[in-house]
């Protein structure tokens, strides 16, 4: 199987659906001409047009607002926010049009639409272009909201994404871009709503999604050395979350570790936490720990930011929590 | 037979039906407002008493085939003027599961999406780049179809107006922006918090070329929006029109709308859209008392029938509050 | 003690403050001449004139930012959300500004600013009017944000919250402005960050905040026919959380029920659900059940909204749960 | 003396004062471009070459005893042009201890505050309200201040832009909106997103005067801003001037500009803000090339010794990252 970027699996599934499918369009600061701010749309304008591939004006606002409008007519649109702390403008956009229109209309209206950009911490960006926000997202009832791991999910999911009838949030890291991995050719779809087993082990299950996967497999090996087989789990969906992979996992090992890079109030990584905690009650040897990001703005200065994240060595911790070790 | 001719035989025809759209959104928002008082309706209920000429005289002057409407909240004429059912709009007023949204959306986020109505919005300012989307959307399609934004003078500040108005011109959207100019947002007199008193002059910034026009006089509204609509097609070129026009009654039906005079009002009530049309086709000879009052009477027919659907329709079962939310 | 409403015990507040301290203002829609969509600025035009009672255009982005920037120069702003709904369109000024300036800043800017107004269902209001939306605020680290349940803790807080250094988010509730009770005259202060044993009990705690708190009382009277006692605790500030009152009642009853009437993912309610299951692992003899609202846009129909939230039927209910009745 | 005069005879060291403060930005700007590929500096660093003399001659035109700036992420030079120490800048731009912000902010946070220099920040538009709230806050105890908010091309299309200028206007605030367009916003040429040319007409809509100033003349730039100060403060009358300028970096370190020609960039170069004071002072007779070397010479060292203390600097201490989150 051919090893491509993230970056690279991202734009195959674009490329692919808008060739499969020409009601599917890309819009965004920068996606046209300059080929992406992160360069996931190279090579696009050349093979659609203009007219498929549109760069706006920096109005994450409006132009949010008019890929929903748009899929409301029934086209498809691939909605690229140059990171996903710019998409707070549009949070109104996303939370009373996106998440609603099906609803208030009784059912009247689809919204096949996609947002996607990259979210969470890249390096010495500080506290207004660091942010994992995906909670923000997860929160709300009407979205779907997916944060791929791999290349291969980044492909498999986003064509499922892009072929889906309600709006998703999908959820991509500049610092993953550049990650390596094996990517099917051609038709691979990952469906939404499906948790995937990482790496199986039967002594603890470690539970997360996106850029700490790399964290939590890295933990794993050093676990071995201490005797411990972990499992993880990539959520890869949000929302809607995929419990009984999770429960069935934490069934099998009594403990439960959940990795989640954003502040730890309200998080995903919590209601997580706490799902496992009520549905896994007499299962449990331990409570579930959660290893988040620090409760703080991301401060500039590298070995600072470094610290506020999850690191392998702070998953080892809590694993040992969780095994009294 | 010339054209002209031809144009002056329709005339009657045409002119009644602008009157008798006029008559049924009035009638349906005079009975909403009882029904309020009854307690039959609940939450914010905007009516669009006085306004009627804008909706109907708008969206008269396209093709609803091709066309689109997105408005704001004060929702109910510019539904019933692209055709929605007065029976299904009143149930959905009541919240019952035969309602045009299944009771879900309510009188602040109506939708016909057969006719081409697209809502309906609560949030102000929030439904205009979705119209810009709709248009984008006939363009990407080469529909030569047209989309109508309404929204009123509060709205025009919010910045998804600046921001929508440059991508409209910059990717020649077929799109018109109608601003309904009822004096008021809230209780807020649009001049103390524009600053200009010339709302057709927002156009400017973006290119756009703006018009004042007279909201209260429905063949004007239709004329202009005919032309502009025209000019939009197929070419792309939008347009802002500030449609002058004025509500009767509060904001909401809990508004007591403290903030303007009587006398204000009164000067409005002597330009009412319907009394207006009434004249002059009274003046062209082609309307008489007895007419005007089989036409008043169909309207208040209608929508007592409406009303009797809405009553005798089921509530939603409370499972169905699970559905819809993802296709 | 006076009988007032939460209304009157917010505008005392406001009132108190601008009286004690010229720096502090109100803006927003419709506080000035209207006197308030809800009338909680009734009177506060005549008193003090239009330079302190601000009328705003429809523009909750810029105003917002507009009260962020005065506060950034020493005035003390009380900016109101007509809903907090609205505030969505002000999300960027919030969590990029309100929330990361004095942390980038490196500790330069000091915000004394409140934003403030009702949050959470009304009657009738459907899906974009009727969200209970705290997750989002309270997810964010360099905000505060309180929800008062009682005309005292109104005042109490809201008083607070006008002195405090920090942006705070202060939500109300628009179906609990007509709640009466007894609140002190004149200074009268309820700290930030505590939270308040609303009814005392040793089988089981329920922490719950807001609105809520209604159902909360309604279940414990029901309980008690059946001889239960349910502790009720009242989180008031949901950041920073109040932890040590929660595992102090939960150590006492081995139960929990946590209500709030948020959507349940990455709620407040699911993250306090998980806290009380981490720290209070060993005492509890019962998984903590999380009482919310349905996950689903508000529905219209009076009917469907009244049972998409919660009631003291399903807190009775998930207290039964919890003690295996 | 004559007051003519006194002004002749203070020229000279006028002139000086702004030649020396761009120069000063140049040297610190291409140390930090040098900086930042020996990887002492890291993340987004937008280079401010080519646009000094806004910065320079617009705060040179104001009282930071009692006016505010308020800027974007493109910061450095508006950072030192208000005062502030270039050490605690090229610090911060380190990530260190004693950065202006302690290592918490970095090249796109930049603040000042005992310069009123509040910031530097990264959301384009996001700091246009925020400018207007200091205005606010200025006229709120009538302290006779004004605000100079700078912001690019790309960021005049946000809502927050026209939201804020409507706001601004109907409040009668002491505030400048100065616009510096650059010609990009990224890699955007401004014309392929702005449905209008000159970006000063943007005011119209507000009622609010706008002005096309050659922000490659910093005497043009401090005698608008000047003239535009004089009736800002105190009356309230805001103003959108469109500073006319150019950037000779890439957006940013990584940005390796593709989408301009050679020739164009060389074009703004024979424009050079440096060079065209220089030009005016050599005829003048009040430069020469010494002068002009010692200068120069001058900025260099103060920069040289900037980073010196930046280098010798501190990290944070790991847990000063729990700082500062509340007061
Ligand atoms: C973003 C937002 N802010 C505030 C409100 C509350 N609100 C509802 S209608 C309204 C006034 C709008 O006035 P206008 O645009 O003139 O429309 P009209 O009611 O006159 O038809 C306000 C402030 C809202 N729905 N959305
Ligand atoms: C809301 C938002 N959207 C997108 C970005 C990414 N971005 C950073 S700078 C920039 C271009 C801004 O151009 P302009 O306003 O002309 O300023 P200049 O860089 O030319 O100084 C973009 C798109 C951002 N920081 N914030
Ligand atoms: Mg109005
Ligand atoms: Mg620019």
């Amino acid at each position: 199987m051919p090893v491509i970027t993230y970056r690279e699996a991202l734009r195959q599934a674009i490329d692919e659906e808008m060739e499969r499918d020409d009601r599917v369009f890309l819009m965004g600061e920068e996606v046209a001409e300059y080929e992406g701010a992160y360069k996931v749309s190279q090579g696009l304008l050349g093979k659609y047009g203009p007219q498929r591939v549109i760069d706006t004006p920096i109005t994450e606002e409006s132009f949010t607002g008019v890929g929903i409008g748009a899929a409301m007519l029934g086209l498809r649109p691939v909605v690229e926010w140059m990171t996903v702390n710019f998409g707070l403008q549009a949070m109104d956009q996303i939370i009373n049009n996106a998440a609603k229109l099906r609803y208030m209309s009784g059912g009247q209206i689809t919204l096949p639409l996609v947002v996607r950009g990259p979210n969470g911490p890249a390096e010495w960006l500080a506290a207004q272009h660091s942010q994992a926000l995906q909670a923000l997202f997860a929160h709300v009832p009407g979205l779907k909201v997916v944060a791929p791991a791999t290349p291969a999910d980044a492909k498999g999911l986003l064509k499922s994404a892009i072929r889906d009838d309600n709006p998703v949030i999908f959820l991509e890291g500049e610092l993953m871009y550049a990650w390596r991995g094996e990517v099917p050719q051609g038709e691979w779809l990952v469906p939404l709503g499906k948790a995937d087993v990482k790496r199986a082990g039967g002594d603890v299950t470690i539970i997360t999604f996106g850029r700490p996967l790399r964290a939590a497999h890295e933990a794993a090996e050093q676990l071995v050395r201490q005797g411990v087989e972990a499992e993880i789990i990539d959520l890869r969906t949000l929302r809607p979350l995929d419990e009984a992979t999770l429960y069935a996992s934490v069934a099998r090992t009594n403990r439960c570790v959940v990795v989640d890079e954003a502040w730890p109030l309200a998080s995903v990584g919590s209601h997580v936490a706490w799902l496992v905690a009520r549905n896994c009650f007499d299962d449990l040897d331990a409570p579930v720990e959660l290893v988040s990001g620090d409760d703080i703005p991301m401060p500039y200065n590298h070995a600072l930011e470094l610290a506020a994240q999850p690191s392998a060595q702070k998953v080892v911790e809590a694993v040992k929590k969780v095994m009294y070790l | 037979m010339t054209a002209a001719a031809t144009i002056a035989q329709q005339r009657p025809a045409f002119l009644a039906g602008l009157l008798r759209q006029m008559l049924r959104i009035r009638r349906f928002e005079e009975k909403a407002a009882q029904l309020y008082g009854l307690r039959k309706i609940g939450g914010f209920c905007h009516l669009y008493i006085g306004q009627e000429a804008v909706a109907a005289g708008a969206i008269a002057a396209i093709d609803l085939s091709k066309d689109y409407v997105f408005t704001a909240y004060r929702d109910h004429g510019h539904a019933l003027a692209c055709g929605a059912e007065a029976g299904a709009v009143m149930a959905e007023l009541f919240g019952k599961a035969t309602g045009c949204c299944k009771g879900k959306g309510g009188s602040m986020h109506l939708f016909d999406v057969a006719h081409h109505f697209f809502g309906g919005n609560g949030i102000v300012g929030a439904h205009v780049p979705l119209a810009a989307g709709a248009a984008l959307a006939i363009k990407y399609r080469r529909l030569n179809g047209v989309v109508l934004c309404f929204f009123g003078d509060g709205a025009i500040h919010q910045g998804t107006f600046h921001e929508t108005l440059n991508l409209a011109k910059i990717w020649n959207l077929p799109i018109l922006f109608i601003c309904e100019n009822n004096q008021y947002g809230m209780g807020t007199f649009y001049k103390r918090v524009s600053a200009v008193e010339d709302l057709s002059l927002l156009g400017a910034s973006y290119d756009i070329p703006g018009r004042q026009i007279n909201g209260m006089d429905v063949l004007e509204v239709y004329r202009e929006v005919a032309s502009a609509a025209a000019h939009a097609r197929g070419n792309g070129l939008p347009m802002l029109l500030e449609a002058r026009t004025y509500r009767y009654r509060g904001h909401s039906m809990s508004d007591p709308a403290r903030y303007r005079t009587k006398e204000e009002l009164e000067t409005y009530r002597q330009q009412d859209p319907i009394l207006m049309l009434r004249t002059v086709m009274e003046r062209e000879g082609v309307l008489d008392q007895r007419t005007m009052n089989q036409l008043d009477e169909q309207c208040k027919q209608e929508v007592e029938r409406a009303v009797e659907f809405a009553e005798k329709s089921p509530q939603p079962a409370l499972e169905q509050r699970f559905e819809d939310v993802y296709a």
